[in-house]
């Protein structure tokens, strides 16, 4: 906010923007239920509902769209996309991510609610892929937030992303998706990686 | 005390039936849009998964005491709406609350609900929810216009505004149906009731591509399965209300579903068929032919 | 074309003209010229569109050679103006006032190379580097490879290949391996000579 | 007689069309004055009874109905009277403007208007 | 009885003993000059008083001793008593105002002074033509020289161009006396007239029209004719104020009253042309009146528009058309003589002669009161004469056939209301132009006391003829009795005062409420308790508040005497009364200047039509008291039915008359708009109720009638919705809104069925308790938060989670969402439409309710909603007060929410059997022929799935973590600042292009367009006053030619 403004509104000194406007709450694990039936119907519902969010910054989101059509036609799985992180349950990265995608990425990524997913796609999310020694381009992606897949290939096709979808449903399924919990519970890990590359931080630790 | 508590079960039982119905409409509704495109669809149980899958959903978060009470408003909106209808005319149990107002009480509920998401979405802070309202609410009152001009037809043809005495009026036959005594009505009570669907052409307050999804933008969790319930819920009970209306009502909850269904149609394949409407287009177009049919109806309907 | 190349060169103290093509020429300036060139190709001669400015980092040379690339659309020809700067503390005048497109083009550079356009509107915001510490990427005593290593954990495993060797081998694997048969024939002779012997 | 009304009319509408035309304030008095003159020329006729006497009693009055109507003559003197006052005050206002202004033309003194 | 002839000896005598005095003693002429014009004012005292009590008979004082026709007399009537009385009142205290300017000219003044008072008595007093043309004279050359007194260039011109124009006119008199004396041989005016009868038909006859004619011109001279009247303008605007205060009063009354003695002579065929004069000048003088920017020459237009109107009333009340004349003369006169003489005085005290730097006077509040109260009392407000004189005048003109008269009056009288009140606007919240801060208007005590004497006699005198005109005055007076009492209050905090307020509402309330009932209870019950609960909104004030609780009590208390009134004349007392209190309180507010004179005007246009209404429906009592519940009276015709309608539209702001009523709802204080948006907006439909009641639906035309005001109503209802929806002005919006609704109310009344009565008055009051809450939490918010514009707020919910309620409440109360209160009104309205067969309004009402969902979102959403801004991040919850007027609000709706037949049976009784019953009653549920409604039900249900729904959220839903505003999915962005994120300015744009059609504000545009030409018109017409003398000279001569073929027009 520029001075202009902040003398307009009467804005006092000690005035910061982070906390006065942000959440600064830490995120806290929440374990499944420990009912094994409720849990088991949960990850069922989980697995065969999947809202999507696709994050379409890379090459690979054109690889995204077909999934939609007639020819591939996911929503026959229960997979639909969704235009809110709020709603949604997976994550895409559709290809590389610069550094001030990741900014963008981890926000997305923290406003999606507990049980979430994150799929990698293309070799540019595993570990670099061709932009491996880019001054500005992140080679792991999991180092970042917790990926559950990871599709490789440069690009690869729909029908590679299908069988992730399979893959992330049978993880989901046997309750091993728990990237959500992972991050939570190695929350300071994933900011020091976070913040090596993100210089101006400028937003909260956790985007509620 | 026993009359009410009677009553009141007998509501929950047609809820219940309504709300499963709504549900499978809504799930053949996307079956039936992916078959248009070319594709298989979901399986039309998806609607339940994806709500028990919002409901599984471990944490959430409130922007404050509006946002956390806007999908409570709103259901009790969806319901209210069904509430003060009888469904079925004759059968004991599906008239609900009908006793508590006629026509024009259950025509303005339809708001109840809408302003109070309208509410909660706007405590979000999210200039999408604001823009959505602002785009659903504009639609809608626009597509009040012919509507009110057809249900004043109507009350001019029946000289009535109790919806249970507008279905008597229509019973015996599809002749006495008031789509073929008063079809001028008729028409302009259809034309709205594209609007008032919000079904494609008329989505623009969702516009996934421009607004993420407009007023529901923040919610989520065990919101968003409120507000999915609702959505079936309150899809039957205006398709409900304009089969009583304008096509004879209902003397069994067959008829109800076979009617509800073909109505249902007539808005899903029109919205398969057209794309979306800006606002402004839709207004006017809500305030040319649909309101000039409107008048029309209300002028012969008068005249009788 | 021809003309104004030689105005340029006569007004300018332009030197050799660098013919690319017919229709595209380079003339090298001298960086105090440049704005004053720029002018009167603008004002003058008909060259009303900068289609881009860029930089290039002659580490031997010890300078940036800029290039400014006009368009006329009259003439239907570019026209590139180059001038050098030194590298150190490498500083240009701005054109912002003559296009104002080129702030963006301006922003890069320094952004990129460092080079510095005093007076240019939001110069120092970074594009893409927020938060940038140390050379700038473009450079060439910049080690891109070190610093990724250094900086985004790279995943262990990654083989790394040189593309003629590896593309002869992926791409003309049969006479590859007719090769390397014949020489492991020849070979084989010579370890069975050898067996022999 | 028929001579003093027509001189007296014709010199109020030499005073009006003065008043009406002339610039010059004291012109405009002047005509005012000439005006009253007329005026008064016209008032006096109106009382005279051609051969009659001065109204005013002497013993040897014997016919009351040859005096000239001696009210006219009364109303003469004071409109005399009056008019010169007001001639006389709006010589003095004039002098006054003159001396803060320098002018005469009634026409430079449109200070209040509209 | 006094002889008069003391008075020319006192006069003269001091006139030449008072150089002598000065020399004896220094400051002893002041006092003698006091004495001696005190002596005058006691000597015409006591004549008036011997006359009222009959002491004495009618005297004729013969000079010299002989019997007219041979000698001067003079007489001593009633009239000459009151004249001169009047007369001397104002020289006095004109001479007390003064003494300090003329003791500084030196004794010559104060003798002119002197011959200046005795011209004027002399002028009243004399019965022979040649002497009151002395007389005139003498009081000419005394006014000339005293207009010319300050000695300086303006001051000179203007005795010079009144003497040129004096001269003029005292050559036509004495052409005229002579030619008449040489006709008639007399002098005397009485004699003369009696002669000029028997001289039709004879060769003199010939003679006799030019001489008239003559006498006449001079005499209209006199009384300052439009167009021959340049030169008395220039004189107001040029004399000091207090000389051009006796000119303008005291002069002017004297040749008022010449010209009262000189019509006779002219005879029957003059007072026409007279009359016709005198409303010309009326009307010209006061439209031209329309453009002025100085104070004085404002008085001087508004003094010759007077003059013209005395005239008027004069010449018909001789010719016999207007019983009562005298009254109406008196009152007029001496509303002007000290109304005017009061402005010209304060005008002298500030010192400020144009009229938008009168902001100075703002800053003593006694000086505004006083100037507020001559202002009422010159635009005939009551309770001021000019009241009953305009209302007796209009009443007369009526019933004697003369309407294009009254036409021309009104309008006339409706210009002056607009410059008087431009310049009241100005004083009041014009502030200093020039930056000249520190200039404190100082008056000296004695000018000042002499402003509060004729402030207090004008009262006294209203009082006096209060008593005399309307029925029950001490009802009547009740509410004027209030605000003053209150006056007296103060000095002390503006809590107490408020306190001290609401008591008083409350105990009024209870003396009177018990014992009415009908319309009357319905309409002080809800204008009373409404009053109440307002006044304790108010009171979180610490400003000094000066005139806001006394103004608030007479707007309060005049509504009452509305609902109580049971003549015509009580109802338009009443009417007149609540029209100027709300005004005052709509001036208050800080850029109130325009809308507040929109809202005088159109007002008194309103007013005015309401008055000819009344008149043409001929002494028809009107008035809810005293009406029984059953039947209508059907005593209207169709032209006061559409006047009277009319006016009452404008009250209401009926779609096209609307134009006052944004500006003046939104431009008030926050809290006064509350006030006036949920109380005064009733007024108009309590008009129309009464109106009805009294038409009926048996005369002539009534269905269109009823269905052209029902489709005023809906379209009204229509477009203040729209309007609402395109504000960006919180409390703009919530005006266009009350239009809006108000509109609702006028279409159920139109439908002259039980439903439909029922419904509108309902809906006025669920209106008042919705649109009340909304506007006292938008003002609570406006005053924290220091902005109305709604999109400067945002996401005070936080801040101010009380006001939120009371808006959320609001807005679903308003918008006729179930289960609310807001229902029940739509939902009788659409059965009463129905019932009447109007379809096509129900349809448009019913989409006018469905746009007011759009701003009603608006509303809470761009205050409350979205983004809380950083500056207001540390406001605290509104004033307390605000708050607790809030909840009582709150507890009302919800009760009658709860229970809609505890207000819905009483005012079904109320409505009674003047229609044929439609509703029925079943336990809960109401019924009408074609539908029910059972509030009770809907309440419970709601309540209940509300409840469930809500344990149901809970349980099901994971415990939510609290976030903050700029916790949104921003497209994966953060939102920059709060400002940027707030979605709230131009909300409704699509819906504002799609509209775009019908949203021109044409009546706007229309009413600006008549307010730009009727400028355009005075601003043209004036430039005949180019100040030249000669050009005045020539207008003469031109007025003199016009009226020459006027009274031709008229003799034949």
């Amino acid at each position: 906010m520029s001075d202009e403004i902040k003398k307009v509104n009467g804005i006092d000194e000690g005035f910061d923007e982070i906390s006065e406007y942000f959440c600064d709450a830490r995120p806290s694990p929440v374990s499944p239920s420990a009912n094994r039936i409720v849990r088991n119907f949960q990850n069922w519902a989980q697995a065969n509902s999947i809202f999507i969010l696709g994050f379409g910054t890379g090459c690979g989101a054109i690889e995204l769209r077909p999934l939609f059509t007639a020819r591939y036609d996911v929503s026959r799985y229960g997979l639909f996309p969704r235009p809110t992180p709020r709603q949604s349950s997976l994550f895409i990265i559709g290809g590389y991510a610069s550094i001030k995608t990741m900014k963008r990425i981890i926000r997305s990524y923290e406003q999606i609610q507990n049980p979430k997913f994150v799929m990698g796609l293309g070799s540019c999310t595993v570990n670099g892929g061709m932009y491996w020694d880019s001054y500005n381009t992140i080679n792991r992606l999991d180092h970042y937030i917790p990926v559950d897949v990871y599709v490789a290939g440069c690009m690869p096709r729909p029908e590679s992303l299908i069988a992730g979808f399979d893959r992330l449903k049978e993880l989901i399924m046997e309750g091993k998706a728990e990237g959500a919990n992972t991050y939570a519970e190695n929350f300071d890990w994933y900011k020091n990686n976070q913040k090596k590359i993100i210089k101006n931080w400028n937003m909260p630790e956790y985007n509620w | 005390m026993m009359e009410v508590l009677k009553q009141a079960g007998y509501s929950l039982a047609t809820l219940m039936v309504v709300m499963n119905y709504g549900l499978l409409l809504v799930g053949l509704v996307t079956i039936i849009v992916a078959r248009v495109h070319g594709r298989i669809g979901p399986p039309i149980w998806q609607p339940y998964i994806n709500i028990l899958k919002t409901l599984s959903m471990r944490t959430a978060l409130s922007h404050g005491i509006m946002f956390y009470l806007g999908p409570v408003f709103r259901i009790v909106g969806g319901i209210g709406l069904l509430f003060f209808m009888p469904v079925v005319y004759g059968s004991s149990w599906m008239q609900n609350f009908s006793f508590a107002g006629d026509v024009i009480l259950v025509v303005y509920f339809v708001f109840f609900g809408m302003l109070g998401m309208a509410l909660g979405a706007a405590e979000s802070g999210h200039p999408y929810s604001a823009i959505g309202i602002m785009r659903g609410l504009a639609q809608n009152t626009a597509a009040e216009l012919p509507f009110a001009l057809a249900l004043m037809a109507l009350a001019a043809q029946h000289q009535t505004l109790s919806i249970t005495d507008i279905v008597a009026a229509q019973q015996g036959g599809i002749a006495h149906w008031n789509m073929i005594t008063n079809p001028v009505a008729t028409l302009a009570g259809m034309l709205a009731f594209f609007g008032m669907m919000m079904h494609s052409p008329f989505d623009v307050h969702l516009a996934p591509q421009e607004i993420p999804i407009g007023p529901p933008t923040e919610f989520h969790s065990s919101y968003l399965a409120l507000m999915q319930t609702n959505r079936s819920i309150f899809h039957a009970a205006k398709l409900i209300l304009f089969m009583n209306l304008f096509f004879g009502g209902a003397t069994s909850i067959f008829v109800m579903v076979v009617k509800t269904f073909a109505l249902l149609m007539v808005v899903v394949f029109a919205g398969v068929v057209f794309p979306r409407y800006r606002v402004e287009q839709s207004i006017r177009w809500f305030i040319r032919i649909p309101l000039a049919v409107g008048i029309l109806a209300v002028v012969i309907s008068a005249w009788k | 074309m021809k003309d104004t190349i030689d105005k340029i060169r006569s007004m300018f103290d332009g030197g050799d003209a660098d013919e690319k093509r017919e229709d595209l020429v380079f003339v090298t300036v001298p960086a105090t010229q440049v704005v004053d060139c720029l002018g009167y190709l603008r004002d003058r001669a008909g060259y009303r569109h900068l289609v881009m400015i860029s930089a290039v980092d002659y580490i031997e040379r010890g300078v940036f050679q800029l290039t400014y690339l006009l368009h006329s659309y009259e003439k239907q020809n570019d026209i590139g103006i180059r001038a050098d700067i030194g590298r150190d503390d490498a500083s240009m005048d701005s054109i912002h006032r003559l296009w104002a497109a080129a702030q963006v083009y301006q922003r890069e550079l320094r952004e990129m190379f460092g080079i510095d356009f005093p007076g240019s509107p939001r110069v120092d915001e970074p594009m893409l580097l927020e938060g940038w510490e140390g050379i700038p990427p473009m450079r060439r005593d910049f080690d891109t490879k070190k610093y990724s290593e250094e900086t985004f954990f790279p995943r262990e495993g990654r083989k790394t290949a040189d593309p003629a060797t590896h593309m002869a081998e992926k791409n003309y694997a049969s006479e590859e391996q007719v090769k390397r048969s014949v020489k492991d024939l020849v070979r084989g002779r010579r370890k069975r000579k050898g067996n022999d012997g | 007689m028929k001579a003093v009304l027509v001189i007296g009319l014709l010199l109020m509408l030499t005073g009006f069309y003065g008043l009406m035309t002339r610039r010059n304030m004291i012109k405009m008095v002047l005509s005012v004055a000439i005006t009253e003159v007329g005026l008064q020329m016209v008032m006096i006729t109106a009382g005279f009874i051609r051969g009659g006497t001065a109204p005013i009693l002497t013993e040897d009055i014997t016919e009351l109905a040859s005096f000239v109507d001696p009210v006219p003559q009364a109303l003469v003197l004071t409109a005399i009277v009056i008019g010169v006052a007001v001639n006389a005050l709006m010589l003095a206002f004039i002098i006054r403007m003159y001396g803060k202004r320098g002018s005469l033309d009634v026409r430079d003194y449109t200070d209040s208007k509209w | 009885m006094v002889t008069p002839i003391y008075i020319f000896i006192i006069a003269l005598g001091i006139a030449f003993l008072l150089p002598l005095l000065e020399r004896a003693k220094k400051g002893a002429a002041e006092t003698v000059f006091l004495a001696a014009l005190s002596g005058i004012a006691l000597i015409s005292w006591h004549w008036l008083f011997s006359l009222l009590t009959g002491r004495c008979e009618i005297g004729e004082i013969f000079t010299a001793g002989f019997r007219p026709p041979f000698s001067i007399n003079l007489r001593v009537g009633m009239e000459e008593a009151v004249f001169t009385s009047a007369i001397n009142l104002a020289t006095l205290a004109g001479a007390v105002y003064l003494i300090r300017e003329l003791s500084g000219r030196g004794t010559k003044s104060m003798m002119l002074y002197l011959l200046f008072v005795m011209g004027m008595n002399g002028m009243v007093l004399t019965r022979d033509i040649f002497n009151l043309f002395v007389f005139m004279e003498i009081t000419g050359i005394a006014s000339y020289a005293l207009v010319a007194l300050r000695l300086d260039t303006k001051g000179l011109t203007a005795g010079f161009k009144y003497a040129i124009a004096g001269s003029l006119a005292s050559i036509f008199m004495l052409l005229g006396i002579i030619v008449i004396y040489m006709i008639t041989g007399t002098l005397n005016i009485d004699s003369i007239a009696s002669r000029m009868v028997s001289f039709s038909g004879t060769a003199a006859a010939g003679f006799v029209a030019p001489a008239v004619f003559m006498l006449v011109f001079a005499f209209m001279i006199e009384m300052k004719q439009f167009p021959a009247n340049g030169w008395a303008l220039d004189v107001y605007d040029s004399a000091a104020p207090g000389i051009s205060a006796m000119i303008s009063a005291g002069s002017a009354g004297a040749a008022l009253f010449a010209i009262y003695k000189i019509l006779p002579i002219a005879g029957e065929g003059w007072y026409m042309a007279a009359a016709i004069t005198g409303s010309v000048t009326f009307v010209a003088a006061n439209l031209i009146g329309l453009k002025q920017e100085r104070a004085g020459r404002l008085l001087g237009y508004s003094s010759i528009g007077q003059m013209g109107l005395l005239l008027t009333v004069v010449s018909l009340g001789l010719k016999g058309s207007l019983p009562s004349w005298q009254l109406i003369a008196v009152g007029l006169f001496i509303n002007h003589l000290l109304a005017k003489a009061g402005l010209f005085w304060l005008t002298g005290i500030t010192g400020e002669d144009r009229i938008r730097n009168w902001g100075v006077i703002a800053r003593r509040p006694f000086l505004l009161m006083m100037m507020g109260l001559f202002m009422a009392a010159l635009s005939g407000f009551p309770p001021f004469p000019a009241f009953w004189s305009k209302w007796t005048l209009v009443m007369s003109m009526f019933s004697g056939g003369m309407k294009v008269w009254v036409v021309f009056i009104l309008l006339g009288s409706l210009f002056e209301v607009a410059y008087l009140f431009r310049w009241f606007g100005y004083a009041v919240r014009g502030g200093v132009e020039d930056g000249e801060s520190g200039d404190i208007v100082k008056g000296t005590p004695e000018k000042t006391a002499v402003i509060f004497f004729g402030a207090a006699l004008l009262t006294a005198v209203a009082y006096y003829m209060m008593g005399k005109m309307i029925d029950n005055s001490t009802l009547m007076l009740m509410p004027l009795v209030g605000a003053a009492g209150l006056l007296l209050f103060e000095r002390f905090d503006p809590r107490v005062r408020g306190i001290v307020s609401l008591a008083a509402v409350l105990y009024y309330g209870y003396m009177i409420i018990p014992g009415l009932s009908g319309m009357p209870l319905f309409f002080n019950s809800f204008f009373l308790g409404g009053g109440a609960i307002m006044l304790l909104a108010t009171l979180h004030r610490r400003t000094a508040s000066r005139g806001f609780y006394p103004m608030l009590l007479l707007m309060i208390g005049s509504l009452s005497a509305l609902a109580l009134s049971s003549t015509s004349l009580q109802f338009f007392y009443a009417w007149e009364l609540m029209t100027f209190s709300s005004y005052i309180l709509v001036l208050r507010g800080k850029k109130a200047m325009k809308p507040a004179l929109l809202y005088m005007v159109f007002s008194a246009a309103g007013a005015y039509l309401v008055m000819a209404g009344f008149a043409s429906a001929g002494g028809t009592v009107f008035g809810g008291a005293g009406d029984g519940i059953a039947g209508m009276s059907g005593s209207l015709q169709m032209l006061p039915f559409i006047l009277l309608a009319a006016g009452f539209l404008v009250k209401v702001a009926g779609m096209g008359l609307h134009v006052w009523a944004p500006g003046a709802y939104a431009e008030a204080e926050d809290d006064s708009s509350a006030i006036i948006s949920s109380i005064l907006s009733k007024a108009g439909v309590l008009g129309f109720v009464f109106l009805f009641i009294k038409a009926g639906t048996a005369f002539t035309g009534s269905t269109y009638l009823y269905s052209t005001i029902g489709w005023i109503g809906a379209i009204t209802a229509f477009f203040g919705a729209l309007y609402a929806a395109m504000q960006e002005d919180a409390k703009k919006l919530l005006a266009w809104s009350s239009i809006g609704q108000v509109g609702y109310m006028i279409l159920g009344l139109a439908a002259m069925n039980q439903i439909g009565w029922v419904a509108a008055l309902y809906h006025s009051v669920s209106h008042f308790m919705f649109k009340g809450l909304l506007f006292l939490a938008v003002a609570g918010v406006v005053y924290r938060t220091g902005t109305r514009n709604m999109y400067e707020m945002g996401g005070l919910i936080k801040r101010m989670p009380m006001s939120f309620i009371s808006v959320m409440i609001g807005i679903i109360a308003l918008s006729g969402v179930p289960p609310l209160t807001g229902f029940g009104g739509k939902w009788l309205l659409y059965n009463a439409l129905i019932e009447r067969g109007w379809y096509l309004q129900a349809a448009l009402a019913f989409f006018s309710s469905t746009v007011a969902f759009l701003y009603c979102f608006r509303l809470v959403h761009a205050i409350f909603l979205g983004q809380a801004k950083p500056a207001f991040r540390k406001i605290k919850e509104a004033p307390r007060s605000l708050i607790a007027a809030q909840y009582i609000l709150i507890m009302a709706i919800m009760m009658f929410s709860m229970k809609p037949s505890i207000l819905i049976k009483p005012i079904m009784g109320i409505v009674g059997e003047r229609f044929d019953t439609l509703l029925t009653w079943q336990a809960n549920t109401l019924y009408s022929p074609f539908g029910y409604w059972n509030g009770f039900a809907v309440m419970m249900v709601v309540c209940a799935l509300f409840a469930i729904l809500l344990v149901i959220l809970l349980l099901i839903s994971p415990k939510p973590q609290k976030v903050k505003q700029f916790n949104i999915v921003f497209a994966a962005e953060r939102p920059e600042t709060p400002e940027t994120t707030h979605y709230a300015w131009k909300f409704f744009t699509p819906y504002e292009r799609a509209f775009s059609g019908i949203l021109k504000p044409a009546a706007t545009r229309f009413w600006n367009a008549v307010g730009e030409w009727a400028e355009a018109v005075a601003a043209m017409s004036r430039h005949i006053y180019s100040g030249n003398t000669g050009a005045y000279v020539v207008q003469i001569f031109i007025f003199g030619i016009l009226l020459f073929i006027l009274s031709r027009g008229g003799l034949s």
